[in-house]
This record gives C-alpha cells, structure tokens and sequence, in this order.
C-alpha cells in the first residue's frame, strides 16, 4: 500500500530583468513608496561605494559589501513596521538605515568601534545589532518571537542570512521552532550564490532553499530578490500574516553578490568572469529605475536631485564619522555587566592607568 | 565578601536552620521553590527546556510550574541545546527573563556558541543599549550511577568565559537563595546544580523570596590550621573531611566558593592568611579545572601567607568512567584528610 | 509571473495492523529471511524485558527500550552488508545484535562498563557504539560515508536516531551533507511519537519527518515501521541506492515507543493510557507472526522452539554479563591516548595505587 | 622534555636557521608546507574545511592543495562547524587522518559537543577498537584588526578536555615540525595558529618531513634571573621583553610552551628552581586562562623554589574590544618588563 503526499514551493518575480511588469502593480505599494525605495537603493549603493573606499585607504576595517542585494534589504526597512523587531546579517546596510540606524553607525561598527551598534534612535532600540556568527542570529529572532507570543503581542520578527547560513544547524532549528511554535516571524534568506567561494550547488542539493521549509511546516518560497515590487509584496504578505497570528513564512530572495565577499576578499580566485558580468544584466537598480522613468515616476530631474543628496549626505556622514575619537579603553569594562563586579575593579583601573599613561601621546584616530 | 554581608549570610544560615516551622525541602524542591516564588514576583519570568513542562524535568525541579504559571511561561522546547540558548538570549534582549534549562550538562556544548558568542557580550556589544538577564540551569556532576555523558563537571570551560557569571549551590538553603539572585541579575548566569546531592539533604528553607550575593564565597565552618576550599556536591566530603581533621585536631576552615566567577577571592585569600595551607576540592578533572584559578591566585597574592603548597584534590585528568568505576573517578574524603594530614608536616 | 515547484514523499505499508500483505511478498525477501527476522525479533523483545528486570534488581544501569521497534532495527540487521558501517542510536539492539554485537556486550555497556563497546566479533569491527548525545552520530555516519567515497568503495553507512533527534542541529546538517555529497548513507528516523515527554506534534509542524529530505535535496519516504516486511524492503533498495552510488535515503520508520523512555521514566505522567492502549494493537511482532502463521511459514512447534532457545540463551547471556568484575581503575587512563603522555603518568599511578589499596575488599561486582 | 630531546631540538633550531640553501617561509607558508608534505607521504590524510579548496583558505594556509591532491582529498565543506567537526570524527574512526579548518577560532565553539563528546572519547569509549586520529586547526588571536569575534583566545577550553592534545606554533619552524608531528599523532589534536604572526616573520624551513615532539615545551632562550612563559603570538613580545631585561642586566629564560595540553611541567618548575622567578604571558583572558593552571602547578610543586609571587600578564577577562581598542586588550613588551621588573625586587 503507497499514498503520495506532495508539497509545493512557489517562485514569483513582478519586475523582471528589463524592468517591465509581469503583472500589474500591488496595491498597497504606492508611487511614493517605489520613490523612497528607489532612492534608498541608490543612497546606500553609493555608502557602500565610499565604505569600500574607506577601507582601502585604511579608514575602515574589513567590510562586507551589499552590492547587488540592495532591493531585498531596502524591502525590508520599507514593509516592516516600527515596533517590529530586525535581526539582520552583515549585508542589510539598507534595512538598518530605514530602521533608523544611521549610516554613520554603520561605519563606526565596521571601524573597529562598539558604539556602532548603540543605535541612538528610539525608532530600532529593540534591534538586535549585526551578528557575526553565522545564522546563530536566527535563533535570536525565534527568542523575540517567542516573547511576543508570549506577550501575545501584535508584532513580528523579521530575519536575514545568507545562503550559505541555510547549512548552520541553528538556521534550521530555529525554522523548525517557528512551524512547531506558529511564531510571528518573517525568515528572508539573501541567496547571492556565493558563501564566499563557495557556490550555492555546494551548499546544498536541493533546488531550491525555500523548500527547507517543507520540513519545518512553514510557508516557503522563492521571489526574484532582484525584484523590488515583488520582494515588498511578498514581504508585506508575511507580515500581514504574521502580524495576524498566521505563521511565519521563509522567503527565498534570489540575488548575486555582484563584489568581493568582504574587502579582504579576492572572488576573481573562485568566481568566473562571464557568471559576474551575467549577473550585472540582473542587477535591482537598474531595473526599478527603468520602471520608474518609463511609467513616469521618475525623471532625470529627480535623478540629479537625489544624486546631489545622496553626495552631501554620505559626505556629512564620513565627516561625523571621522571625527569621532576612539571610546575610553576602560569601556571595555563599563559595559561588561551592568555593574562591575568588585572582583574586576582591579583591572578596570589597570586599563584605565594604562591608557591615562599613554594618552600623553593623544587618542587613537582612525587611520 | 565584606564583613557585614558575611555576617548577615551566616546569621540568616544559621536562623534558617533553628526555624522549625519552616518545611524541610531538598535541592530539587529549593530549586523549584525559587523558580515558583520568583514567577510569582516578576511576569517577566519564563522558564524552557526539554520535558520541563508537561513532565516536570526529568528531575523534577520544575514539577507543577505549567500547571500554575500556564504553557506560556512554562515551555516545553524541541530537543535542541543551540537553539534553547539561542531563543533565551532572544528573549532576554526583548526584556524577559528566561530560565533555561539543559537537561544534563553533558548537552550543554551545543550550546556554547550561544553562550560565549551571544549572551555574554550582548551588553558589551551594544554599549548597554541590549541586555541579556537570562539563567541557563544545568545538573551536574557525577555518582548517580547515569550513562556515559550525563556526569560532567565542566564548569570550568565557563568560569573562562568574561561576561558571564557561574553559580553552584551546595544546599537546598543555597540553591534557593542563589537561583533568586540569578534570575534577578541583569546579566547572564550559568547556574549548575550538583545533581549527587539533589536529594541528599533535607533543610528548612523559608519561602520568603530573599535572595543571597553573587559575589561571595560563603564560609561554611571556621578553622585555623587550613583552608579547605569547595563547590557543589564535594562540599559534603569536604565538610566530613573538616570533621575527621577536627578529630585529629587539625582545625581546617571550609570555603564553599559557590559563585565560581567571579570568582571572591578576597575571602580566600583572607582566609590562607589565616591558615597557611589550602587545599582545593573539586570533581571537575584537574588540568584547567577551576581549582588551578584559585591556586595561582594564591601563587600570585598570597605567595607569603603560604607555609605549604596549594594542593588539588580533583578528578583526574581523564574521561569520567562509566558508573562501575565513577567512584574511583571521584574525589574521596579520604584523599581529602590525606592530603590535608600531609599539609601539616609543613610549619 | 508565478511558477510552482512540486514535491512528493511517499507512504508504504506492505504488512498491515492485522498481519495481511496489502500487495505481494518482494521476492528480495526470502520465507528464511522472514523467520530469521521474526526470531530476531522475539529474541530482542525477552532480552528487553530481562535487561529491564536487571535494572529494576539493580544489577544494570539505567536502560532504554527497545519496545515497539523491534521491526525497524531487525531490518537495518537483516538487510545490512556485512562491509556496510552500522551507526545507531541507543534502541537499536536487535540491529546490533545482528551485526554481531553481543548481547553481553549490550549489558555491560548499560551495566557502566567501557568494554560492552569493545565489540568481540570482528563483524562489526568498524562499526560505531551506542551514541548518547542525540544526533550527533549523524556528523559521524556522514563523515564515515564520505570516508567510503573517498576511497571510491561501494559500501553505505545505516545511521538511526528518534523524532526528537530530527530537530537537532547536527541531524539536520548532515542530512544536507549528504544530499550535497551524494553519499553512500541511509538515515533512518525512529519515529515512535515520542521525545521522553515531548510528543511529536511538539517537536515540528511538519506532517512527516521524511518531508526534511526535501529541503537536503535528498530522497524521504515515510515507511510503517511495525512492518517488517515494508522495512526490510525499503532498506534494501535504499541500501541498493547507496551502494550503486545513487545516493542517501532518508527513512521516517513510524512505529509506538510501547515502554517508558528508559528505566529512569515513568510515561504516565505525561502520556495517556489510551494512546498507548491503541499503540499496542500495530505492534510489529504480533502482525509477522499472523503473516507467517496464516502463510504456513511458521508453526506453534517453532514458537515453542524459538522460546525454549530463547530463553536459554538469554540465561547464558546474564550469567555471562553477572559474571565479568569490574574493569581495573587505571583503564581510565590506558585508553586516554594511543599512549599515556608522561605527563598523566602520576595520575595514572595514583589510580592503581589508590584501587591497590582498597582491592583488599575485593573487585566491585554488578550491585 | 627530556636532555635528549631538548639538545636535539635546540640543534635542529640552531641548525635549520643556519642553512640558507632552505627556503625562508612565513608561518602560514610553513602550515601549507607541512600539509603538503604530510599528504605526500600519507594518503590518508585529507583535509577539509570551509573555503580551504577553490579558494585556498581565507589566510591561504591551504592554498594549492586542492591542485595537487584533487578534490577528494581537498574538500570544501558546507557552511556548518558541527559538521565540520562531526565528520572530521566520523573519517577519523575509519583510518582516515583529517586535518579539519575552523575559519576563525571564534567560530568553534559550534563544534565543542563534537570535540569534547566524541572526538576526545572515542578510543576510551571503545578501548582502543576505534580511535580518532583526526587534527582540527584553527587561526586564533587578535591584533590583525579584525572585525569581532575573530580574534578568539579561548585555547584553555580545549586544555580543560581530557583526551585530546592542543598545540600552539610560535615560528614558521615550530609550525612545520608541530603539525607534522599533530598529522601523525594517534589521537585528537586542536592546533592553533597565530594569525597575527601568520605572516610576521620568514624563517628557513627544510621541507625534510621531520616533526617535532608533542610533550615537551620549547627553551627559546636560557637565562638565571626569572622564568617568562608564553606561547603563540605572544612568544614575540616576550622574547622582545627579555631583550630589553638582558639591557637591565636581568637574564630571562624564554620558555615557549607549545604543548598546552598535556602540559610539560617538568622543563618549566627545572627552569623555575633555577631562576626562582616566573612571569606567565598569555592574551587569553586571565581567569581560568592555561596560565592559571601553570601558575597552580607552580604552588603546588614549586612553592619552595619561589622567590616571588607568580606573575601573569595576560588579557583582561572582559571581551576583546573591537579594533579601535584591541591594543589596549593585548599585554604588551612593555607590561612584561614592568611585571618582570617588580619581581627582582624579591630576593
Ligand atoms: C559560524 C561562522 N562560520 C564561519 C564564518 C566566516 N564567514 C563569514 S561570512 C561567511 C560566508 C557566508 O555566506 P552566506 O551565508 O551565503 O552569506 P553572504 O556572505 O554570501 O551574504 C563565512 C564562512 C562566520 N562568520 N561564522
Ligand atoms: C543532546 C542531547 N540532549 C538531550 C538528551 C537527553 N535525552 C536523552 S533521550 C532524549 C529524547 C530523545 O527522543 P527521540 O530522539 O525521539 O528518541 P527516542 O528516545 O524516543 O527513541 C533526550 C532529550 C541527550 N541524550 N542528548
Ligand atoms: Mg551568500
Ligand atoms: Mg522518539
């Protein structure tokens, strides 16, 4: 005796490569809304420009690029609501900069400075800051979600990775909580093809990555992450049905990383030429900007103007990041525990003689 | 511990003990009773692990919580140690107050990145902007005659880790006044209950909710000759062994260090000068165990005070054996008089 | 522009609840193999039940049984390649036993002795002990299959574990591996509803946990695990699968854990009596008997033959295990390393002289 | 280590620098060399890890390999430390020598059931039938200005693990001799590179397949005064301090631990007797760090040698800092002089 039960995972794209709708456009996604998207994508690629740059010239520590994956991360900081809480990788430059952390921030963070995660907006105090450690992150945003639940609160999680952090253990525990538990949250999974120099095909056999979520019992499926219209769509939709208590939904959103895994990396080691080139054909900007201009959303006149301000503010940013003095070497304590214990006074104030000693020769700049 | 803490602890010890009206509970119920009285004070309490739930814990430390505090509070986890560290981080950094717990500490090392990486420097890594007030509560230690991997004393592995504090009651009176003071701390803590002696005493401990320092070793019983320092269950023999020596007229003072880190060595020290001699107890295997802090503190601030080397009595650098052989694996009374005998040839 | 993907796990069930062949016998499995298999397994369910007894007189330590899955291991046992490595989990006695484990040895490692894992017989020489941490032999049995490919030879490593197990990270890692690799490995899931107290509804929303396959790119099917026959067949091909270079089954073996989590449990405080009472009624040995009764394979004089042997070999089994002295002290230090570094050799010393000078009161014997 | 050994090894140093047909090579370059060697002469040795075969290793310690060794004994795994580990086990029970990368030491810690559960249990769990011959190597420490959690100097949790060996290279020489010598060794072995001198310093290094013993700590500089004890990157400020001392007219004996588990106490308390003085260095954190338990060893077996307290220069127990502060983290020449001075203070 043999049944079959089957399982199914949906791909969707809205904008396509040579930006032309494929259907018509949502509803809830308004002109302004397209504007704002657009003109976040092109501010953070020019942050992500200047950062590289930055690092180059020994201003910034190693830095992990978002070239490529600027529709999925804007997406997110435009569909998310305030009091919904991100967890984010270490390529959602654009998310956090719409959750209301500041591009100065961001630097300070990739400076070699905590206070970069010390967001001073109200608007993403409850944020969780970059994670490092590979999809160790998801369980976090299981834990918020929990909390909510429990709190039996109206509000959601929304995660990010890699692809390569769907074959971490803790990716796929924590997707399999939020089947088990039904939690409110929203797992986004940036597929750019690469983990490092490992490509998608060796990271895993299935066809997919969304359809890891058959095995969890949670909504899965695949949008073209290059795809702003679809990727805020499909974004709203498991939002909604998160913040309506109906599950958590893990979205596949394919791209490619179109730089170097981080600037300390060298992808022309591994990576085909040709691949690359292929995936500029497929870039996001380009084609929102396309569909803006043609549908008259957008003119030239709006492009210099954004331009202009984009240049100023990445310029303001530099300069207020620039300017900021290392932190006390002492604040390697101040925030260890909430109050020092007595037990470490001793080599709080090592620390600080050690440094009071040495600050006749001046605070640490960046160099 | 500072003079008047100090008194205040043994006082209250000794109050505890002559109050008769108060029930007599065991570990396991001094545990339970923290976890119950703190739910009660503070909504922000939620306790999770495998089978703690519906089943109470596979030791009964939370028996009957999800009947009185519900399955929201009371969560009973899918069989995974990553992500249950994991989730209570989260959940910490949203302002709960998790308690988890692992089933053994010998499932405690899938857990570690979570550990290391996560709850101990949220604060730090975000300038105090998040913060991480959670407890993970582990059974631990040897003698009960469990498979392979359910005896582990690894405490030291987390005694290493900065930004993290490590706990191990000794005593019914203890464990409920420590896990009170954890689970209010605002920083993670590792809590390791001594599984040997769960049930192996009975003490009157009052229900009243007061919860006792995280930061002092507690003197368990005054003497001249030596210090006898401890933690969890082999506090018991070491107490015996204080016994034995007092027959022989040794007079040896006994440290239970009960918050292993940080670690108070103040009172330690304190106490060495005072001796002269010190001998280290501890189950966990002796290379990098805990035990070897102590002493090269000692080796550091108390060089002077020193009339004898610092001796260890340990486990042995080696697998726990299986239970057949777990009584050769751990540290006796005996060896423990043996070695603190040997301490008084030196003058 | 919308496309969907579609997956299928399949269902089989060849000997029902009531001892009937819903479909004709697999050729692949002979009337011998059948007996062999049902002897097997009424072997395992008396030395479960003596091994149990022990423990309760406190002559064993505590004790997982096997109850209920007697079908699941016998067909791992039965359909093996002797050359095949056998990774279990720890309620697979019947699958050692057949591998060539003794059922001394099974006792002495319950019994707290190291050496019950020192397998005698060279059959199963290369084969993995009992596994306590959950899941983690599954990084084991992929690592050991990658070893097979490596050397290019054409052998598969069977590798099991529970339900509860199927949430761990390490389980979900190396079902990936193994999709990615395409590896000689059959992993199968004792599904017997049960975590301890978690049931399985609580450890994942999936409907099945041979869905998980899907997201590994790797074959899942969903197989009764109470019959026999629909085991040993699925094995055998998933064996052939592996052996052909074809790559990794994944089998979800649904059955009832019929008896407590081990000897330190006690099931009724959190599982209802009816459900067990329901459960008793698939059991898997009751149904292979009808079958081969009905099917004149098997006679009420063999019964009384297997029983008589089984018995006695089970006495044998006991005064064999009641018999061997606890090892020397000091092996807690011979098989630390290859060879014992100098720097453990007082240690060492200390052990021998220490048990030395208690041995006067004599070797301590199984309490 | 014993006389024989010691002038063995202490030749072979003398003799390698002193060849200049010999390639000179950095430490990364020397790691390159001795996997290359080791997979030359022994085809069961395959190594795996995360971007170490297309790529080459993100420091380029395994760069090539995959050319000459094809991609089945070269293997990229997927993103996923528990694995990594877990498989690493799985080979090594079947003959197989894998020498397993962790990419940063900080991203371990997801592998610590494997190693603490299984890879330094297998032979004992067994008796002897099946073993794990396996090597997981690891770049770890600060100081290269790297983003957090990759400058981990977490090697006293692995010192604490029965059953598996850690060894630390401080040279392009000892790197070659060391891993050769971990490759070929029987048992689970946790090397760790410094990746701040991954490239600090060339040396000569016969590719000759020699090792270098696993049990023995290595005399980088013999002196009367005091004792300085370090490994890893660490040895280069210490070997600095020591020069600066000798300008003072104090003679530091430079011992370069290597072999941090199982620890060769002997060449360390034979050098303490002599000088009577020790200062341990270490960037680890200072609680529970391996310098406790040397320091331990010292009080215990050495008390009578002492002329002063033992000393440590480490790094605080608090999170490294992100780089803008990581040098106000790491001990530096100038904290070892201080401490090292102080000490001739005591007669
Ligand atoms: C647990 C862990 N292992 C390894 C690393 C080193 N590492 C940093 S990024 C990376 C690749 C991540 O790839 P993917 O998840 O696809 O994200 P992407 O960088 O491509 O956006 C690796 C291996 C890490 N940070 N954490
Ligand atoms: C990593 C780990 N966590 C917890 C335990 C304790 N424990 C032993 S068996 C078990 C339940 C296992 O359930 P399942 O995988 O369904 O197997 P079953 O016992 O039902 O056959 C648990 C939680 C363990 N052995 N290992
Ligand atoms: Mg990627
Ligand atoms: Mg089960």
């Amino acid at each position: 005796m043999k049944s079959t039960q089957t399982f199914d995972i949906s791909h969707s794209c809205l904008l396509d490569a040579t930006g032309q709708l494929t259907d018509s456009c949502p509803t809830s996604i308004s002109a302004e809304h397209l504007r704002q998207a657009y003109a976040t994508m092109v501010l953070i690629r020019a942050f992500d420009q200047k950062a590289i740059a930055l690092q180059r010239t020994g201003k910034l520590g190693t830095y992990p690029s978002i070239l490529g994956q600027e529709a999925i991360s804007t997406a997110i900081g435009m569909t998310m609501q305030a009091d919904d809480v991100f967890v984010p990788y270490y390529r959602d430059q654009a998310a956090q900069y719409l959750r209301g952390v500041s591009l100065t921030e961001i630097l300070l963070y990739w400076g070699g400075d905590e206070r970069g995660s010390n967001y001073a907006s109200p608007k993403c105090a409850q944020d969780m800051p970059v994670c490092v450690p590979i999809a160790t992150q998801y369980c976090h945003a299981a834990g918020i979600a929990t909390a909510m639940k429990i709190r039996a609160e109206k509000r959601a999680v929304v995660v990010t990775c890699g692809d390569g952090a769907t074959s971490k253990g803790d990716f796929l525990e924590s997707l399999n909580l939020a089947g088990t538990w039904h939690l409110p949250m929203v797992m986004v999974v940036n597929n750019n093809q690469w983990a490092i120099s490992t490509p998608r095909a060796k990271q895993c056999n299935a066809q997919t990555l969304a359809q890891k979520a058959i095995g969890a019992g949670v909504q899965g499926l695949v949008v073209d992450g290059n795809d702003y219209v679809g990727m805020a769509y499909e974004l709203q939709k498991a939002l909604s049905r998160a913040h309506a208590g109906k599950g958590p939904t893990l979205i596949e959103a394919t791209s490619y990383r179109l730089g170097d895994h981080t600037t300390a990396d060298d992808a022309s080691r591994y990576r085909p030429a040709q691949e690359l080139k292929a995936a500029w054909e497929k870039e996001p900007i380009k084609r929102l900007r396309h569909y803006l201009q043609t549908t008259g959303l957008w003119t030239d006149a709006d492009e210099q103007a954004l331009l202009l301000q984009v240049k100023a503010d990445i310029d303001q940013v530099v300069a207020d990041y620039t300017s900021i003095a290392a932190d006390a070497p002492e604040s390697m304590f101040t925030y260890l525990f909430e109050e020092l214990p007595s037990a470490r006074l001793n080599q709080y104030q090592q620390v600080a003689n050690a440094a009071a000693s040495r600050a006749v020769g001046g605070g640490s700049h960046h160099e | 511990m500072n003079d008047a803490v100090k008194d205040a602890v043994i006082s209250s010890l000794n109050k505890q003990s002559s109050v008769d009206s108060v029930k007599s509970v065991t570990l396991v119920e001094a545990v339970n009773m923290a976890l119950a009285s703190e739910m009660r004070r503070d909504a922000d309490v939620v306790i999770l692990g495998e089978d703690i739930a519906v089943n109470g814990g596979v030791f009964r430390t939370t028996a009957n919580l999800q009947k009185e505090f519900g399955n929201k509070r009371v969560l009973d986890t899918p069989l995974a140690e990553t992500l249950i560290a994991g989730i209570t981080v989260g959940m910490a950094s949203q302002g709960l107050k998790p308690v988890a717990e692992i089933q053994f500490m010998g499932f405690i090392y899938a857990a570690m990145e979570q550990i290391i990486s996560h709850a101990s420097r949220l604060r730090n890594r975000t300038r105090g902007r998040l913060s991480c007030p959670l407890v993970i509560r582990a059974p631990f230690g040897g003698g009960i005659h469990a498979p392979e991997h359910h005896c582990e004393s690894t405490e030291a592995l987390f005694a290493h880790i900065p930004g993290i504090r490590v706990v191990i009651p000794s005593s019914p009176l203890r464990a409920y006044g420590l896990l009170l003071a954890a689970i209010r701390n605002p920083d993670p803590v590792i809590f390791l209950e001594p599984k040997r002696i769960y049930r192996a005493v009975s003490q009157p401990v009052p229900d009243n909710g007061e919860a006792l320092p995280l930061d002092t070793c507690f003197t368990l019983r005054e003497g001249s000759d030596m210090t006898l320092i401890s933690w969890g269950a082999m506090i018991h023999e070491t107490l015996e062994a204080a016994t034995r020596l007092a027959e022989a007229n040794i007079s040896a003072e006994v440290i239970d260090v009960a918050t292993i880190s940080p670690l108070d060595m103040d009172t330690i020290c304190a106490s060495v000068a005072k001796t002269g001699r010190c001998v280290i107890v501890h189950e966990a295997a002796r290379s990098n165990g805990v035990g070897g802090e102590i002493a090269a503190c000692l080796a550091e601030q108390s060089l002077f005070d020193l009339k004898a080397p610092v001796v260890r009595v340990t486990g042995y650098d080696t697998i726990m054996p299986y239970f057949r052989n777990e009584q050769h694996y751990l540290p006796s009374t005996a060896m423990i008089v043996e070695a603190a005998q040997k301490l008084m040839s030196y003058q």
